[in-house]
């Protein structure tokens, strides 16, 4: 294939920085922003993907199957969380978790 | 046998005193009193002995005080002429005080804190006499203050006894300063603080250091010795007891600014300017004591203004480089106050501690002892002529006049005057104490006793002349044997001069005695009556002497308590402490603040950490542009 | 060809991702999300990594996504109404985030890459089996572990007081 | 003998042994009191043992010290247990003894917590005693702070007033110049291991580091600051007047008599020999501060109504001499600055004690409160007056010697300095008759119950003014046992 | 792979079978022994370690057990024990109840053990997220609190967003030098762009872990709502092994001069806000983790001078602040009654009615302060020792003065234990397991303090 390492890259930053756009955007929905999460988590395997296939060697791709891995099990607790917490305060927006500060 | 001798002058008293400090409360009565007059006289004896025994001047070294590196200071004492007359003046009047105190004491319970610090009196003055080096000295002088500081408040219920007494601590400290830092100096020119090797060689010394050493000595001279400026403690230290005002403020303490500056004359001798200095502030001393005492009311008082007055004389001789003159007058002087003072005593005592001598008079027949002791004593005050004071007061205004220069000259003339507003305010005092009608007294077996140790007094300041009789009476003791020491070069006079010289002051404390006669002898009734009215500003003005008092209340003592203030819970609580304490709680609040950035809420949180990652890759990139 | 295909699937991702990442309903950005999955599967077929590209598709297309819309169903939250939409003001830091990061990043990363990579090699599935399996197969074991105690987590979260 | 029985390890860890005993029999009050006196007697016992010795040098040791003790300790850094004794050392581990003895004596009316205090106080001791002995200087700033933790709680458990805002006070100033102090001491270390390929704290080489000269100032302006806080020198003093008036008695006069004492040996010791240069550059400074609080604090004393922060100040005015002295770095400045803190030591913390009685028994210090004691407790009133005589310079007593040498030493270096600063002993006279004015003399403005010392107070002012007597009289000895280590301080 | 190979990681082995045991026969078995199994394993997981000889190569592969891994584990375990027998009566009194919370701690310390023996970033990052994991779960693992819950959530999502920036870094970093493998230098000049822009992005993510400022904000919210052993879990063993990671991966890579910067500002802002922050927080909990904040600053302080002084300042600070964090949040632990004790004012007199655990929080107060004779001194003069030979001299000034600020916030505790009457009742009895645990911490806090050769020779062996 002849598309540079470099765009790869790009991509995969653009990608990440979508996925940290919305973190930060959707505040008001805790699954959002574990969408959000997700997409960053994507764009981070794109870039061991390409760096897999740059120095043709399989540890980048294996990274990306653990970092599934990983995702997976974080989701299921995340989700696990955001199902007690709904279950507690009957919302999903993280600005009403504000009960400790200062 | 002389290093005997000296030790056992000095021990006595301090045993005596220690003694009395220590177990007196818990000794009889009786043993105190015998106890402390028998420590003075023991170190009269001692004194008498080492007269005898002396030979020439000496050093003697006892023991070592401190020694740091080159700094010595051993524990020596210098018996010269200077010394020894001093030391047996002060062993006699002393040794009659205490017996005087014994009786004039009788009604007072803190007999064991009176005798106690009136015998370490007599040890911190002779040490003071005696020192060879300027530390030990100093010893001394700080010791007779701080005798005198407790003495004059020895009264201490009444506030104003125990001011007075604080007074005179910090008035001569000032001066004592002085002498602090003058014998740094002379450490730093001299390397030695022995009087005799510095005396010996202040020629090495440019004459501007020799000056401003003078002057240093002045300054503690003044304080010491209550001159311009600093007199004003003397006459409040008259609240103290009659005996310790005759003793410290009348014949021994007081002298030892004068008997400094004798001591040290071969050194600032040197340096006419700072001799100029010392007569001038003598003169005017003089002048001013004899005027306060025109307008005293208060018997004590005179004689205090008296003793700043007859200081100022011998300061005045000092500075004329007479130290002979200087010393004969402060021998005297020491008789024929103490005389006084003690005289004084009685007639309070008579009088239930009343002191106002317009509430007096007629005690001449109710008194008789009394009488014709203090008019001996006034004699010599008021100089009249062949009294001792009469001599001594003349041999100093002599040797100004012999001194020469136009400062010298006008020094003298106010000598002359001084002499007799000093006759004219010391017959006032006896015309309005014993002249008059019947005075009523209060007898004790005490008053007697009293009286009785008025006699010697009377009699040494009666004659005292003859210790050193002008050259055309046959030559004089004290110049004899003053001869060895190294300042005593005086002009050689004629005789015709010294004798217009002395009917000259003879014939003006004469005039000042009939001008007191017919004021007080005469007009006595007029003038109590004028007591009782409003006194006029000059009288006011010389009652209050010369306001000095209310110019340091205004200038230096309001301000130094205002800014003490001011400086405490303005400066110190206001700014520095405040500073701190700002400094804290701005940091605290910078601290809250930076806490207010957990808001709590998540997003926030993740904006921050997000911006932060932001910012170290902008950096990153920054620098790979 | 390759190349045009990799670009078009870029577009395809990167505006799948916009898409989901802007939608009103949470369902909807899911569906979004799965598209773009899908092309980024594509690509990391692409890149020649077949089997990542299957997994890609099973496990986050598949199974994370399926989750995603269980909870979302589960607590109800499918109508946009009900929930608070992120402002101009909440959009407005994270763009500028989100710029700065790639405007960095695409700096860092294109700036200094002129040596001749060594081009794109395609891994066969046994290179892959045979690193997975003899280089790190710890990492199996602590992923495995990590996942039980997902459950383990998931579970006491779940548990009724 | 000396190789025989570690006597310095014995005079620093004997009170630390104190303190845990102390601790452990904390249950019974007299126990308590027994096993602090004990060991406050013994060490008092065990410092006045080393001044037989004096004149002799130790094996191995830098010439002057004639005690000294050397072990590996934590060998990465080259930081060794070194301990030694020369004359300076000895004077201050036998006044550390001696104060501690009367600090033991004067709390013997604490009830609260009376193990814990008594424990404190040891281990304060022990700190103190290894800081006077520390050659090592990473050793010596150990002891520097871990001094700090049993003052600050003896000022905070049992102190009165404002405790906790004095306590904190304290320990915040001392500490932010002690940090200073260290990260100095590590640069030092490093230029030295970087200069020589030794990498080590002890005094003595590192005395032979050249720094260059503005390094030197800053390294030098670090030692100052923490010294001078702890001094305190003119205005970094705020903490002093507080924690002095809120501490119990014991603890003032720990605080007063010997914490501001280490500071100055710390001068001495180390921030002048280390920094040659760099102190002479700075001197002017020192002159300046030290004048200007000999005749400010003095100053400020006369306005207080407080009596134990008049003393308070009181005690920074008279160790500004101290300063002067130091400043002056000439043999018999700094001979006399040592006597003065020894003098310092027991007049400042005898007169701390006398109001510390006088408090315990009419429950206020203000001085209005107060008025004709002499005729009341002729007793007391005999030794307030002693003592405070003693710290207005009379001579005859201690501090006048102390004094003068400093005054005759600096005035060959520094004239305006020294003149200055003794123009201040005349306000220093101001404030003291005012204090004896107040309390001994006039009427009682109020009756009060007071009674005239227990034989335990009436011994332990005995000895206080016996002391202040013998080093008015004859200081000698203790003169001469700084001479050795001053020449060798200051042959550098 | 040998017997003898499964020896060297026999840590690892230990206590993943024992975190597997806990959870099959918890539901069997009693609490107490619960815990006593997680402490058994944890103290010979530890005492093997420490007596253990390091290999040069991997036992299995992508396993090695380090001479690293040999001073870390002990700390590890020792942190772990701690937790373990303070949480068993913490949990009893707060009806947190089941196996899942050994199990979970001992998991966490599986991963701990883990990450220092990794030899490839593969496994270093699975180590390094399934510690965070396992405090994702312990964190809320308190279901009566609602801001368990809350802060779980809120560490769980700053987490997961660090996780992804860690994980993206490791992407770039094998990107640019083609290897995941933990040997040899690595970077090729010129990739330096890449690896560069991925040490940014691990730096990011590893700010989140350490707490240092901007991504510390977490740490009070998490600190204040986790259970109080939890804390002391989280607050020591998380940072250290976030430490130890930067460790591994910076003695893996060149010198980064570009790095510098960042890791300086983050350094100074952590130390200055941390201690800033604490200055007047009345809540203990909200106190210790701004004061962590600090101290990370610290240790990062350290990690800036790049020289072998700055790596063992780290690990021996990472030591020291072990002991020291235990012993407070232990000392909190064990205090706290039906509720936390959450002001520094619900502590007052406690010093006396509660000597031990007053005088153990005062320790570590006096500790974290870094006063003599204590740990906290030892560690902060090693710290500003290196820093200083690392030539940032401004910067450890500036450490200076706000750790020399921090000493009030912690003398303030110190104050409310010993110098003010307490009104509220004398707390319950010290359970033995938390005396047990207390003791020890403070014993090695007054043990490093007084004589830390030891310690420090380990160090030294374990960064060959």
């Amino acid at each position: 294939m002849s598309v540079p390492l470099s765009h790869v890259l790009i991509v995969a930053s653009l990608m990440f920085a979508m996925g940290l756009g919305c973190v930060v955007a959707w505040r008001a929905n805790v699954i959002m922003m574990l969408i959000g999460i997700e997409i960053m988590l994507n764009a981070v395997m794109l870039t061991f993907v390409g760096g897999s296939a740059h120095w043709g060697i399989a540890d980048g791709q294996l990274f990306s199957l653990m970092l599934m891995a990983l995702t997976s099990a974080e989701v299921s607790l995340a989700l696990a969380m955001v199902v007690y917490l709904h279950r507690r305060k009957n919302t999903v927006n993280t600005d009403q978790f504000d009960s400790m500060k200062g | 046998m002389l290093p005997t001798y000296l030790t056992l002058m000095l021990l006595f008293p301090l045993l005596g005193g220690l003694t009395c400090a220590l177990a007196g409360r818990k000794l009889p009565r009786t043993l105190v009193e015998v106890f402390a007059c028998a420590t003075v006289w023991g170190s009269f004896l001692c004194a008498v002995l080492a007269a005898a025994a002396y030979t020439a001047p000496q050093v003697i070294t006892l023991a070592d005080w401190f020694t740091s590196f080159d700094l010595s200071i051993p524990i020596s004492l210098y018996l010269d002429p200077l010394s020894l007359s001093m030391t047996v003046m002060i062993g006699f009047v002393c040794g009659l005080i205490h017996v005087y105190s014994v009786f004039y004491m009788r009604e007072d319970q803190d007999y064991a804190r009176y005798f106690a610090l009136l015998n370490l009196f007599v040890f911190a003055m002779l040490t003071l006499v005696l020192g060879e080096t300027l530390p030990l000295l100093y010893l001394g002088w700080e010791g007779v203050g701080f005798c005198s500081y407790l003495l004059i408040g020895f009264w201490y219920a009444d506030p104003a006894n125990a001011d007075a007494g604080r007074k005179a601590f910090i008035t001569t400290r000032i001066g004592d300063v002085a002498l602090m830092i003058a014998l740094a100096w002379l450490f730093q020119l001299f390397g030695t603080l022995s009087v005799t090797k510095v005396n010996g060689m202040g020629f090495l010394m440019p004459g501007s250091v020799i000056t401003m050493l003078g002057i240093l000595f002045l300054i503690a001279a003044m304080g010491k010795s209550a001159q311009m400026p600093l007199m004003v403690w003397l006459p409040d230290a008259m609240a103290g007891p009659t005996p310790v005002s005759a003793m410290i403020h009348a014949a021994t303490m007081v002298t030892a600014g004068v008997y400094l500056l004798a001591r040290l004359l071969p050194l600032i001798g040197g340096s006419q300017v700072a001799l100029a200095a010392i007569a001038v502030t003598g003169g005017l001393t003089a002048f001013y004591g004899a005027t306060c005492a025109l307008a005293q009311r208060d018997l004590k008082r005179v004689l205090a203004y008296s003793t700043i007055s007859q200081i100022g004389y011998m300061m005045l001789g000092v500075g004329a480089g007479a130290v002979t003159a200087a010393t004969f007058h402060l021998l005297v002087h020491a008789f024929f106050k103490a005389l006084l003072f003690l005289g004084a005593g009685c007639v309070i005592a008579a009088m239930h501690h009343e002191q106002d001598i317009y509430k007096m008079g007629g005690l001449k027949r109710s008194l008789p002892l009394t009488f014709w002791s203090f008019l001996v004593g006034a004699a010599c005050l008021a100089g009249i002529p062949f009294t001792g004071g009469f001599f001594s007061k003349d041999s100093i205004l002599l040797a100004v006049w012999l001194k020469g220069g136009v400062l010298y000259q006008a020094l003298y003339l106010l000598g002359l005057l001084t002499a007799l507003i000093t006759a004219f305010y010391s017959f006032r005092l006896v015309f309005l104490v014993f002249a008059g009608g019947n005075g009523h007294v209060h007898r004790s077996s005490g008053l007697t006793v009293m009286q009785l140790v008025l006699i010697p007094l009377a009699i040494l300041g009666l004659f005292g002349g003859l210790l050193d009789l002008p050259a055309y009476l046959g030559g004089g003791y004290l110049s004899a044997f003053f001869e060895g020491l190294p300042a005593g070069d005086l002009l050689k006079v004629s005789h015709e001069q010294e004798i217009a010289m002395q009917v000259l002051a003879g014939v003006v404390a004469l005039l000042g005695l009939a001008a007191a006669y017919f004021r007080y002898g005469k007009g006595r009734a007029e003038r109590m009556r004028e007591a009782q009215a409003r006194p006029s500003a000059l009288i006011g003005f010389l009652a209050q002497g010369w306001y000095f008092d209310k110019l340091y209340h205004l200038v230096l003592i309001r301000p130094y308590q205002a800014c003490a203030g001011f400086f405490w819970e303005r400066v110190d609580h206001g700014v520095i402490d405040a500073s701190v304490d700002g400094l804290g709680s701005g940091l605290g609040g910078a601290g809250r603040l930076l806490g207010r950035w957990s808001t709590g809420k998540v997003a926030v949180y993740l904006i921050s950490f997000a911006a932060g990652g932001a910012l170290i890759l902008g950096y990153l990139a920054w620098l790979a542009l | 060809m390759e190349a045009t295909l990799f670009y078009i699937l870029a577009a395809v991702l990167l505006t799948g991702t916009l898409l989901a990442i802007t939608a009103r309903q949470a369902v909807r950005s899911i569906v979004y999300l799965v598209t773009s999955f899908f092309a980024l599967a594509l690509m990391f077929y692409l890149l020649g990594a077949p089997l990542i590209a299957a997994f890609e598709v099973i496990i986050y297309a598949g199974a994370i996504m399926v989750l995603f819309l269980f909870v979302i169903m589960m607590l109800e939250l499918e109508s946009p109404e009900k929930l608070p939409q992120p402002h101009f003001t909440n959009w407005l830091p994270a763009l500028l985030l989100a710029g700065a990061v790639v405007g960095s990043l695409v700096v860092l990363l294109c700036s200094r890459l002129r040596a001749v990579p060594p081009g794109f090699v395609e891994i066969p599935v046994r290179q892959f089996a045979f690193a997975l399996f003899k280089q790190y197969g710890v990492a199996v074991e602590v992923v495995s572990m990590q996942l039980l105690f997902a459950l383990v987590g998931a579970l006491y979260l779940g548990r009724r007081r | 003998m000396t190789s025989l029985i570690p006597i310095l390890t014995l005079l620093v860890f004997l009170p630390l042994c104190g303190s845990l005993l102390t601790f452990a029999v904390r249950r019974s009050d007299n126990a308590v009191r027994g096993v602090a006196l004990a060991f406050s007697l013994a060490e008092l016992a065990l410092s006045l043992l080393p001044l037989m010795l004096s004149g002799q040098k130790a094996a191995g040791a830098p010439a002057g010290f004639f005690l000294y003790q050397d072990a590996a300790w934590i060998e990465r850094f080259g930081i060794r247990y070194t301990l030694g004794m020369d004359g300076i050392s000895a004077v201050m581990v036998l006044l550390t003894a001696f104060i501690t003895l009367i600090a033991v004596l004067s709390a013997w009316g604490v009830k609260e917590r009376c193990g814990l205090f008594f424990s404190l106080l040891l281990a304060l001791q022990g700190a103190v005693q290894g800081l006077f002995l520390s050659l090592d200087l990473f050793l010596f700033y150990l002891f520097w702070e871990a001094m700090l933790i049993p003052m600050l709680l003896l000022i905070g458990v049992w102190g009165t007033g404002r405790p906790v805002y004095s306590t904190i006070k304290f320990f915040l100033y001392t500490f932010v110049g002690s940090l200073l102090m260290l990260v100095a001491i590590i640069a030092l270390y490093l230029m030295h291991g970087a200069q020589t390929a030794s990498y080590t704290f002890a005094l003595p080489e590192l005395v032979r580091t050249n720094i260059p000269h503005d390094i030197g100032l800053w390294l030098f302006a670090a030692f100052l600051l923490s010294f001078a806080i702890k001094f305190p020198l003119f205005p970094l003093h705020t903490w002093q007047p507080d924690a002095y008036c809120d501490a119990p008695v014991a603890g003032t006069l720990m605080l007063g008599s010997l914490l501001s004492k280490t500071a100055a040996y710390g001068l001495i010791r180390i921030a002048f020999p280390l920094f040659p240069e760099a102190s002479r550059a700075l001197t002017p400074l020192i002159y300046v501060v030290a004048v200007l609080g000999i005749g400010y604090f003095a100053w400020i004393a006369f306005a207080q109504r407080d009596m134990k922060r008049m003393l308070a100040y009181s005690s920074v005015s008279h160790m500004g001499f101290v300063a002067l002295g130091i400043a002056a770095w000439s043999p018999v400045a700094v001979s006399g600055a040592l006597l003065q803190m020894v003098n310092h030591a027991i007049t400042t913390g005898a007169l701390f004690l006398v109001v510390g009685m006088l408090e315990e028994r009419a429950d206020s210090r203000d001085l209005s409160r107060y008025g004709g004691t002499w005729g009341k407790i002729p007793l007391f009133s005999f030794f307030f007056l002693v003592f405070n005589m003693a710290s207005a310079g009379v001579p005859g007593l201690n501090n006048f010697v102390s004094e003068l040498i400093i005054l005759v030493g600096t005035f060959r270096v520094a004239p305006l300095a020294a003149a200055i600063a003794f123009l201040g002993t005349i306000l220093t006279l101001v404030y003291t008759v005012r204090l004896v004015q107040e309390v001994l003399f006039g009427k009682e403005k109020k009756p009060l119950e007071l009674k005239d010392l227990s034989p335990r107070e009436a011994g332990m002012l005995a000895v206080m003014a016996l002391v202040v007597v013998y080093l008015g009289v004859h200081p000698g000895p203790v003169l001469d046992l700084f001479k050795t280590p001053l020449e060798v301080l200051l042959a550098k | 792979m040998t017997i003898s190979d499964l020896y060297t990681i026999m840590p690892i082995v230990i206590t993943a079978g024992a975190a597997l045991f806990v959870l099959l026969c918890g539901p069997m078995l009693l609490s107490a022994s619960l815990t006593a199994i997680g402490v058994t394993a944890s103290a010979a997981a530890g005492l093997w370690a420490a007596l253990g000889t390091p290999a040069s190569t991997q036992a299995v592969s992508g396993l090695c057990f380090t001479p690293l891994a040999r001073f870390l584990i002990p700390v590890f375990c020792f942190a772990a024990a701690v937790t373990l027998l303070l949480s068993h009566s913490y949990n009893e009194r707060r009806g947190i109840k089941g196996e899942e919370f050994p199990a979970t701690v001992l998991f966490a310390l599986f991963a701990l053990c883990v990450l220092p023996c990794a030899t490839n970033m593969l496994i270093l990052f699975l180590a390094l997220e399934s510690v965070s994991f396992a405090f994702y779960i312990l964190v809320s693992m308190d279901l009566n609190r609602a801001e368990s819950g809350e802060a779980g959530l809120k560490y769980l999502l700053m987490g997961a967003v660090a996780a992804a920036f860690t994980a993206f870094g490791f992407a770039l970093l094998f990107t640019g030098s083609g290897t995941l493998q933990l040997s040899g230098a690595l970077a090729r000049p010129d990739n330096r762009a890449i690896i560069s822009a991925g040490w940014g992005v691990i730096l990011v993510g590893m700010a989140f872990k350490l707490s240092l400022v901007p991504g510390h904000l977490w740490t009070p919210d998490v600190y204040q709502g986790a259970p109080a052993p939890v804390s002391a879990f989280l607050s020591t063993s998380s940072k250290v092994a976030a430490a130890a990671l930067l460790l591994i991966l910076l003695a893996l890579f060149p010198p980064m001069p570009e790095l510098r910067v960042p890791l300086a500002a983050l350094s100074v802002l952590s130390m200055v806000l941390g201690n800033l922050a604490a200055l007047l927080q009345q809540n203990i909990k909200r106190m210790l983790a701004y004061s962590s904040v600090a101290h990370m600053g610290y240790l990062s302080l350290a990690l800036l001078s790049g020289s072998r002084d700055g790596y063992a300042a780290v690990l021996l600070y990472g030591a020291v602040y072990t002991a020291m964090n235990l012993a407070a949040f232990g000392a909190i632990s064990s205090l706290s009654i039906d509720e936390e004790r959450e002001l520094v004012t619900d502590y007052a007199g406690l010093g006396f009615t509660a000597p031990l655990r007053g005088g153990v929080l005062a320790l570590a107060m006096i500790s974290l302060a870094g006063i003599p004779p204590t740990a906290g001194f030892i560690g902060k003069f090693f710290i500003f020792y290196s820093a200083i030979k690392g030539g940032s001299i401004a910067l450890a000034i500036i450490g200076i003065l706000s750790a020399a600020a921090s000493a009030y916030f912690y003398l303030r505790v110190v104050a409310q234990l010993y110098m003010h009457r307490s009104q509220a009742p004398a707390p319950r009895a010290v359970s033995l397991a938390e005396g047990l645990a207390l003791c020890l911490a403070s014993a090695m806090i007054l043990v490093i303090g007084v004589y830390p050769g030891p310690l420090l020779k380990a160090i030294d062996t374990a960064l060959q």
